[in-house]
């Protein structure tokens, strides 16, 4: 019990302690941030041996938190598997990313609150990580999409920043109506025969057995139930179509970067599909839905890749494609291939990231155009991005290539169509990844602050060395026998047809990029004036952002918009207002009657007397 | 009771008077028919077995209020300048209408009503027995009408005043 | 034909219209002042037959106080008319409008 | 005769107001310092009672009796029970954090204040009123002072119009309301305008469906009036932007609450039957509420504007609550009326803040405030955030009772319900990001943040969410103890009219 | 066989009476003797007067009720009550009158003359026993009122008299001729005897009910009711401030206690017939009296108008035709009395210095003196029925007393009518609260007004709060005629 709470709690305490205490001291804030992650990780660490010694296997811990008659919510921890290795994944990264932040952010004015904030984060991630149920799920759910609102929108004086953080906040918002309701539904349904509703995962999980087994369950709702939930996930690990948020994301600072919208935060969706996998897996039609929408998101996102200048960006758009994957795997159930893929491309994306902070650092720019020639000014930073970049290419023998081979394995067994278009991810893959390597690291600078970039300080390249290291080797851990004591169902060994294809492709991609980028290979003028067109289409990323523009200023600022005018003139002009018209012409009719004629009234008199008699009376 | 003839003719005198005093052009003759009508009145008082007040009504209406009437009208000597406007034609009519209306409802109510009996034992107003009854029974009111007079009195003076310097 | 007490009423009621009508259709005060009277006698005649009818006096005594009070009534109702003859030169109702809406 | 603690919180500013009718008025200080205290002793005594309330007793508790005019059966008859508890401290709470946001009115300080703890006074006797006539009487006396408060210190534009229209608005819900209640007194086998005793009677001889269905709107509308329900809502979100601060947020604060707080404690009750048969309705009315003022609060551009169209889709999910006739939406109605009420004098208290230095609302015409005023600012953020259902702060708790109540109850309205924490981001988000974030407007570099003195309400109020929203059950279980019975009489009566 | 000359015994019952009279002749005595100083001296001796009346009033409450001077005069609780309200009333407006500039130009003496007549008239109109004295204290009454209305021998002040004294005129006819009809089915001018004719069965003579609809329109006419309420708002706006002050007050409660009298205590029997009449003309008066108020931009119209709607307020009670409702009136003329009285004090005041009755100058009044601003505050929300003042509480009872009778739908306009009226004394109060003044002088409040004006609000306030004393003596008075 105090192991975990002290795992979660711990950034809360630093994060109180930065707000409440420490706010002027830059130095302080950092050390407590740090701290607090430091202690978690140690706390995980404790919990993961104390899973390999075989002491426990799941463990649950909970508390009340609202208690009436007809709902009880609680509030709990439930270790598994799958939540340490996140554990290990959030606390590991998030510490080297505390502290790559320190370099990062030097000269920051208002760094106690970013370490404030990126404290809290921790605390909301670490929350969806250990919850046993779905209602503390989703308030640390909530909390993160807060947390990445904030930090999205740090620097809050740049417009597209405070932009970007709504956009981020207000889309998860949409996912999260559908999650709300895929809790509420599930819990009317746990409710049947004879049962009190309930939203802990292993009480549903059990019940959802128990039915099974009986025979009980309802198809159709518990299909709606995983749509809805999977909402969710959409909008959390920015699925299509609710991706628009995370490219505009990269606005925050860069590790923010890497660590919200690359290693954790948007993994959350991911690792919440592993949580409610017996839910979403009851079903098959749910689950095609959900390898089609992971398989669609790849292959999109990556062609999106291509053409985009930003580093940041590029970045951002493979961080789509491989949550596309992740979430494909999950969809082919696959769910052990998924979380070792999140594992493995926290480390290698983290890593990704940073590298490209630092070269942003260095440049002070986000375009790969406006770079060249960084390995030689930047070698360190430059030998770990290519580790990354072929870790993320999946070359054997760096991390990626497991990861993603499972996947692919997964795909060729479940859907074949799917392992198609996951291999042609691969290729785009490395083929943009060759691109933004070749172009900001090998081409000759192309302006004069790459001329003049210098590596950067030992505490933002010690991380980078140490996720490197990660990323080469995670390979080798056995992620996925740890993870099978949670699903005992599949291991396979390599499949070397699968895995030698999708390498072939990588590295197609690769050359391919490296004959354009590198050697100023130019295919025939035919071929490029085809591509134009898509071209553009490729870099208004598909006018989505403008339809939902056009979608949001039509329809929803119509509407709006609509009934403010109804409520001026209806509500307020025709019923209140007339109302009050009303009477009042009404008092200028009755005063009118005062002619102040003396004869008048006394006419009045005699009719009044005439009117009483006949009306009241009728004599 | 009354005798038809008396009845008709007094009650002629009495509506005419009034229908006088209400249509004449010049206050003047109004006046005077109102005391024509008031002298019919008294005849149906004098039938009804009401001498005192019959007596009283002579005294004190055609002889103090009347002349009190023609007074003013010497006094304030205005003529009748009645301009016709469309409120005036239409205030009459509607007045006359309705007054026609009020009239058939009263006519319904008294012919309905039927005929009470009249008391056998018909109290003849004599000045005693009257003055009897006001000063015993009905002292507490010809008091209070006394101190209403007063009133008339006092107003009259304060209204009538110029002002107080 | 025995004369009964509704067609005492009868008078009363027509000479109570009649004073009405004075009230409403002249114009001058002391017009209206007399329809008042004239309304007042209708009330006194119908007092008259109904103690006539009633056999007891109290219809007679009334008469005598509404005379007192017609005659007070009048006393100030002249006073003002005379007053407002004085100030504006009318004793014309129609010349009295200030008073409105 | 001994009164008791209610007593004297409902004592304690009308006799500020008494005292403060002695004081001169030039003596601004001395003014101040017995507002304070008069809504401070208050709120000492409420915190006291939340503590020492028992509610496995439940019940109405410290009830102070007095027979006020026996012929009619009216008592001087006041008490908390569960319900009742909590929202004398959000009132002390708002109360107290008002007096110390109106430190910033220096003009005609006496007679604001006289007006202020009038209107606090009728709130606690509302909330507190187990007499129907005493509840009445306290509810005018809490709405009359809105006038002056409004018309003489409000905010020069819109201030006439925006005062009557409260003022009137409020007013005919209120004689409506008061019709129904004396004609469920008429009917009543005892003549007594005690709540507990009518409720007794009504519960051994209900009234008969049909009446309860024609009276039940009566106190429905009556009350919802102030609630404030669609379509009778338009003069709140005028009347706060047009209100001094403390005022606004005593009017979003307290006072809306009193219309469902009404509707919860006379209405259910006593016209079960009624209710059953009315409140589906509701929910349908409440969704509107949710939605539509949400809608219209997006198409805003003055600050207080949003926040008044959001206070009222806010308080359409505590009528949905109210709606549900569960313990889960009765509770999270509750719940929400208390914390809603603290949001919202939160995001009041900012608003007049940057308002009282800028002097507009328009929030396009403030821009990135946060840099200037970062703790305004951040007390502003908090509270859109609280809002918008945040979890941690109290409204996300609440709301989420509302929606597991209304799953139960009216799928639909559950749908749109969460729909509506939608539309809440949408446009709480939108205020924060254009009149605080961006670049700094050129013009309000003169901003002053609040003093640490001035900062006092606001941590108050934040500190308040933070722990109701954590711990939520503390309040739960008093308000579950005053819910509880309100239930049973509802259940008995479906029972009785449903076969 | 009686010798002549008798005197009746139990005048004691008429003590209040008998000093008002002797109050009325050392008035006429005095004016006709101090030339100089006159409006001073007869104003102390007027309230002390007044003050001695009063005690002598009080003193007959809890007293057992007698008829005396052969049922000519009742001494019941009912009557008592009345007289009360009517003293307190007339004491009040001897105050005014003493600040009125324009009134002691003219001369105070005969006005408060005028003012003890008036009230003498009141106090026999509310113990009246017989018809005919019933009739000559209403006359009593009026003629007074005639004169006090036209006392500026300005020319709206003769016009408001006129119009009042040619209205009342038309009234007092037909409640003459009522009154023939009344006396004449049922035999007896004696008011108890009557009730036992009625309550014996004679409720079917269409005689009766001719008379009683006679009756009916000119009460309506005393207490300025549709169809019969077209007079107010002339003659509030023409006549002197205490002239309307009293009638607003005094001769309203007059009017109601003969509502009492003769439509409770006398017709009930008749209900049937009258009832819905009388609520149909109560939700009339009250609409057109609120209605008319709202354009008005004259203090002492608005109060013309205003008094229309209080007057329909007042027939609910009436239509009720109940305990309660009668309960209601006794205690809504009360609170009336003090919240009316308060506000032509302010007025009074008002007008005493700036010389003006418009509402727009009452702007920035609660700066110029807030003690009078306060007070209006206070009689306004009173007058609309706004707790915890007095006028609530009044309201509160009348508008339970439709409801009890099963009038809901009157009960509904009684309601909206709060609001509506909120509005036009809303107004007044945001002209004076709000608005900035033209001319930012203070306002002087004489002593004595400011002393009345405590004791209103005292009156207001409490009845508002402490409503059970005064409750109790409205039943006992109530009780009287049921």
């Amino acid at each position: 019990m105090v192991t975990p709470a002290l795992l979660l709690f711990a950034p809360l305490a630093a994060c109180a302690a930065i707000v409440g205490i420490t706010r002027r001291s830059r130095p302080l804030s950092a050390g407590l941030a740090i701290g607090g992650m430091a202690v978690s990780l140690l706390c995980t660490v404790r919990l993961f041996l104390e899973f390999l010694n075989g002491h426990a296997h799941e463990l649950q811990y909970s508390i009340p938190w609202i208690t009436l008659p007809g709902l009880t919510l609680e509030f709990g921890f439930l270790i598994n598997e799958a939540a340490l290795l996140m554990s290990g994944v959030v606390t590991g990264v998030g510490l080297l990313i505390f502290i790559y932040s320190v370099g990062y952010m030097a000269e920051e004015e208002h760094r106690s609150r970013y370490f404030a904030y990126l404290s809290g984060f921790a605390f909301s991630m670490l929350g969806i990580v250990l919850a046993n149920n779905l209602v503390t799920l989703f308030i640390f759910w909530e909390l993160v999409g807060a947390c990445s609102y904030l930090l999205i929108g740090y620097w809050y004086q740049k417009p597209s920043a405070a932009a970007a953080g709504k956009k981020a906040f207000l889309v998860n918002r949409i996912a999260d109506f559908g999650f709300l309701l895929g809790i509420l539904l599930l819990w009317s349904y746990s409710a049947g025969h004879g049962e009190a509703g309930t939203v802990n995962l292993l009480a549903l999980q059990e019940r959802l057995a128990h039915w099974a087994a009986a025979g009980q369950l309802d198809p159709t709702i518990l299909g709606w139930i995983g749509v809805l939930l999977f909402c969710g996930v959409v909008g959390k690990s920015a699925q299509f179509p609710l991706h628009v948020w995370l490219p505009d994301a990269m606005e925050g600072p860069t590790p923010v970067s890497a660590l919200i919208h690359a290693a954790t935060m948007v993994a959350a969706g991911v690792y919440l599909l592993a949580r409610i996998f017996f839910i979403v897996s009851a079903v098959p039609s749910t689950m095609e839905l959900i390898a089609a929408i992971g398989g669609f998101t790849a292959i999109f996102a990556a062609s999106l890749a291509l053409v985009e200048p930003d580093i940041k960006r590029i970045l951002a758009f493979s961080t789509l494609s491989q949550l596309g994957y992740m979430v494909m795997a999950m969809g082919l159930g696959a769910p052990v291939a998924a979380m070792f893929h999140l594992t493995t491309h926290a480390f290698f994306k983290a890593l990704l990231f940073l590298g490209a902070g630092s070269v942003i650092h260095a440049v002070h720019g986000n375009d790969i155009w406006k770079m060249g020639g960084l390995l030689k000014k930047m070698p360190l930073t430059g030998w770990t991005f290519a580790v990354g970049t072929l870790a993320l290419c999946g070359i054997f023998p760096f991390s990626g290539f497991f990861s993603k081979d499972e996947i692919l394995l997964a795909a060729m067994e479940h859907n074949r169509f799917l392992w198609v278009i996951g291999t042609i991810t691969a290729g785009m893959t490395a083929f943009y990844m060759g691109r933004l390597f070749f172009v900001a690291f090998l081409r000759p600078a192309a302006s004069d602050s790459a001329q003049h970039a210098h590596e950067s300080p030992a505490v933002m390249t010690g991380p980078l060395v140490v996720l490197a290291l990660l990323s080469a080797a995670a390979g080798f851990f056995g992620i996925p026998a740890f993870l099978q004591g949670a699903h005992h169902a599949e291991h396979h060994g390599i499949n070397w047809g699968v895995a030698g294809l999708s390498t072939a492709v990588a590295f197609a991609g690769l050359g391919l990029a490296g004959l354009i980028y590198l050697k100023g290979w130019r295919p025939a003028a035919g071929l490029l004036k085809k591509l134009e067109s898509p071209g553009r289409w490729l870099s208004r990323k598909f006018f989505v952002d403008e339809i939902y523009g056009w979608i949001n200023w039509n329809l929803q600022q119509g509407l709006a918009r609509f009934l403010a005018l109804f409520e001026r003139w209806v509500i307020i002009g025709f019923m209140v207002n007339g109302t009050a018209k009303l009477t009042q012409l009404a008092g200028r009719a009755v005063r009118r009657l005062q002619t102040g004629q003396l004869q008048s009234y006394a006419l009045s008199i005699l009719v009044g007397l005439t009117l009483i008699l006949l009306w009241g009376w009728r004599p | 009771m009354i005798h038809p003839a008396l009845f008709y003719s007094f009650s002629a005198l009495t509506l005419l008077g009034a229908l006088g005093a209400v249509a004449a052009r010049h206050p003047m003759r109004a006046v005077l028919s109102l005391t024509v009508s008031l002298f019919g009145l008294s005849g149906l008082f004098v039938g009804l077995g009401a001498h005192f007040v019959a007596v009283i009504q002579i005294l004190l209406y055609a002889g103090a209020i009347l002349i009190l009437f023609l007074f003013v009208v010497m006094l304030v000597e205005s003529p009748e300048t009645e301009r016709m406007n469309i409120r005036n034609i239409w205030v009459k009519l509607l007045g006359i209408g309705f007054g026609a209306v009020l009239l058939r409802i009263l006519w319904r109510v008294i012919g309905a009503g039927g005929e009470p009996p009249i008391a056998p034992h018909a109290v003849e107003g004599t000045v005693e027995a009257v003055g009897r009854e006001l000063l015993t029974t009905y002292a507490l009111p010809f008091e209070a009408a006394s101190i209403l007079l007063l009133v008339g009195i006092v107003g009259a003076i304060v209204l009538a005043k110029r002002k107080v310097t | 034909m025995e004369i009964g007490l509704n067609h005492l009423l009868g008078v009363s009621a027509l000479l109570l219209i009649i004073g009405l009508m004075g009230v409403i259709c002249r114009r001058n005060i002391i017009m209206i002042l007399l329809g008042l009277e004239i309304m007042l006698a209708a009330g006194n005649l119908a007092f008259v037959a109904f103690a006539r009818a009633n056999g007891n006096l109290a219809g007679q005594i009334m008469v005598f106080f509404v005379m007192i009070v017609a005659a007070a009534e009048v006393t100030v109702g002249l006073a003002i008319a005379v007053v407002l003859a004085r100030k504006i030169r009318s004793v014309n109702a129609d010349e009295m409008r200030q008073l409105k809406w | 005769m001994m009164l008791g603690p209610v007593s004297w919180i409902l004592l304690a500013p009308l006799i500020g107001a008494a005292l403060l009718v002695c004081v001169p008025s030039e003596q601004v200080r001395w003014v101040r310092r017995i507002a304070a205290t008069a809504t401070g002793i208050p709120l000492l005594l409420a915190l006291s009672l939340i503590f020492r309330y028992d509610p496995v007793a439940a019940g109405y508790q410290w009830v102070d009796r007095i027979p006020w005019i026996p012929s009619f059966g009216i008592d001087y008859h006041v008490g908390v029970d569960g319900i009742s508890v909590v929202l004398v401290l959000l009132h002390a709470f708002c109360a107290f954090t008002g007096v110390l946001v109106s430190y910033r009115i220096s003009q005609r300080v006496k007679e604001y204040a006289i007006f202020y703890l009038l209107l606090i006074g009728g709130g606690f006797g509302v909330f507190t009123s187990m007499d129907l006539f005493f509840f009445y009487l306290f509810y005018e006396m809490a709405v009359i002072p809105m006038f002056p408060l409004i018309g003489i210190w409000g905010s020069k534009k819109d201030r006439d119009y925006a005062t009557m229209k409260l003022t009137l608005y409020l007013t005919a819900g209120a004689v409506m309301a008061l019709i129904g209640l004396l004609t469920l007194y008429t009917l009543s086998p005892v003549k007594t305008f005690d709540l507990i005793a009518l409720r007794e009677a009504f519960l051994r001889q209900p009234l008969p469906p049909a009446t309860q269905w024609f009276l039940f709107p009566f106190l429905l509308f009556g009350f919802g009036v102030i609630a404030p329900m669609w379509p009778f809502h338009s003069w709140s979100p005028l009347g706060h932007a047009a209100a001094p601060s403390a005022v606004s947020m005593l009017h979003a604060g307290v006072l809306m609450k009193l219309g469902s707080y009404a509707i919860l404690r006379i209405a259910l009750p006593l016209m079960p039957a009624g209710a059953v048969d009315w409140l589906p309705w509701v929910a349908g009315l409440a969704c509107m509420n949710i939605l539509y003022g949400g809608f219209v609060a997006m198409a805003q551009k003055d600050a207080k504007f949003v926040i008044g169209y959001s206070s009222s889709s806010h308080m359409g999910y505590v009528l949905l609550g109210i709606a549900c006739l569960s313990a889960i939406g009765l509770n999270g109605a509750v719940l929400l009326m208390f914390a809603h009420g603290i949001m919202t004098a939160l995001a009041f208290a900012a608003v007049g803040h940057v308002y009282d230095q800028t002097h507009t609302r328009i929030l396009s015409d403030w821009g990135g405030l946060i840099r200037q005023v970062p703790f305004i600012g951040v007390a502003f953020a908090a509270a859109a955030l609280a809002s918008a259902g945040l979890p941690g702060f109290a409204n996300f708790a609440a709301e989420l009772l509302v929606f597991f109540g209304a799953w139960e109850s009216y799928r639909w309205a559950a749908v749109a319900a969460v729909f509506g924490i939608v539309t809440t981001a949408f446009y709480m988000l939108r205020a924060v990001r254009t009149g605080f974030y961006g670049p700094l407007n050129p013009k309000w570099t003169g901003l002053k943040d609040a003093t640490p003195f001035e900062k006092i309400p606001y941590l108050i109020l934040i500190t308040v969410l933070l722990v109701v929203g954590c711990w939520p059950q503390s309040l739960l279980t008093l308000i579950q103890s005053g819910t509880g019975p309100i239930l049973e009489i509802i259940q008995q009566a479906s029972v009785g009219v449903l076969p | 066989m009686n010798p002549g000359f008798v005197i009746p015994t139990g005048w004691s019952a008429l003590l209040p009476e008998l000093a008002l009279t002797g109050l009325i002749g050392l008035i006429l005595i005095g004016d006709v003797l101090l030339k100089e100083e006159a409006g001073k001296i007869l104003s102390g001796i007027a309230v002390a007067g007044l003050a001695a009346v009063g005690f002598l009033v009080a003193a007959q409450w809890d007293q057992p009720a007698r008829t005396v001077l052969a049922g000519m005069f009742r001494m019941d609780m009912l009557a008592v009550f009345f007289k009360g309200i009517f003293t307190i009333a007339a004491l009040t407006t001897v105050l005014i009158a003493r600040q009125t500039p324009a009134l002691i130009r003219r001369g105070l003496g005969e006005f408060y003359l005028l003012i003890l007549t008036a009230t003498l008239g009141m106090f026999l109109t509310a113990s009246a026993g017989n018809l005919l004295m019933l009739f000559v204290a209403l006359e009593m009454i009026t003629i007074s009122f005639y004169v006090m209305v036209s006392y500026h021998q300005e020319e709206r002040s003769l016009e408001a008299g006129l119009k009042y004294l040619v209205l009342g005129s038309i009234a007092s006819g037909l409640f003459l001729y009522g009154l023939a009809f009344l006396f004449g089915t049922t035999g007896t001018a004696d008011l108890t005897e009557m009730a036992a004719v009625i309550q014996g069965g004679l409720t079917e003579s269409p005689m009766l009910v001719l008379g009683l609809f006679l009756v009916l329109s000119s009460i309506l006419f005393k207490s300025a009711c549709v169809p019969f309420q077209l007079w107010a708002p002339d003659v509030y706006q023409g006549a002197p401030t205490p002239a309307v002050a009293f009638l607003s007050v005094g001769s309203k409660a007059a009017g109601f206690v003969v509502a009492l009298r003769l439509l409770i205590e006398l017709l009930l029997p008749l209900g049937g017939v009258w009832i819905p009449v009388v609520v149909f003309l109560s939700g009339a008066t009250i609409l057109a009296g609120n209605l008319g108020a709202i354009p008005q931009s004259n203090i002492k119209r608005l109060f013309g108008y205003s008094t229309i709607g209080h007057g329909g307020y007042l027939l609910i009670g009436i239509a009720a035709g109940s305990f309660l409702g009668t309960q209601a009136i006794l205690f809504y003329l009360a609170a009336y009395a003090f919240t009316n009285l308060a506000a032509f004090l302010v007025i009074t005041a008002f007008s005493k210095t700036t010389g003006s009755d418009e509402i727009r100058d009452y702007a920035g009044l609660s700066r110029r003196s807030p003690f009078l601003a306060a007070m209006f505050f206070l009689a306004l929300l009173s007058l609309a029925g706004v707790p915890p003042l007095a006028g609530f509480f009044g309201k509160f009872l009348l508008i339970l007393s439709a409801v009890d009778a099963g009038h809901g739908v009157l009960a509904g306009i009684g309601a909206i009518a709060v609001v509506i009226s909120l509005y036009y004394y809303l107004m007044i109060v945001k002209t004076m609260y709000a608005d900035e003044p033209a001319d930012p002088s203070p306002v002087p409040v004489p002593t004595t007004l400011r002393i009345m004006l405590w004791i209103c609000a005292a009156g207001m306030l409490g009845l508002g709060l402490i409503q059970k004393p005064l409750v109790n003596w409205a039943a006992a008075a109530a009780q009287t005629l049921f």
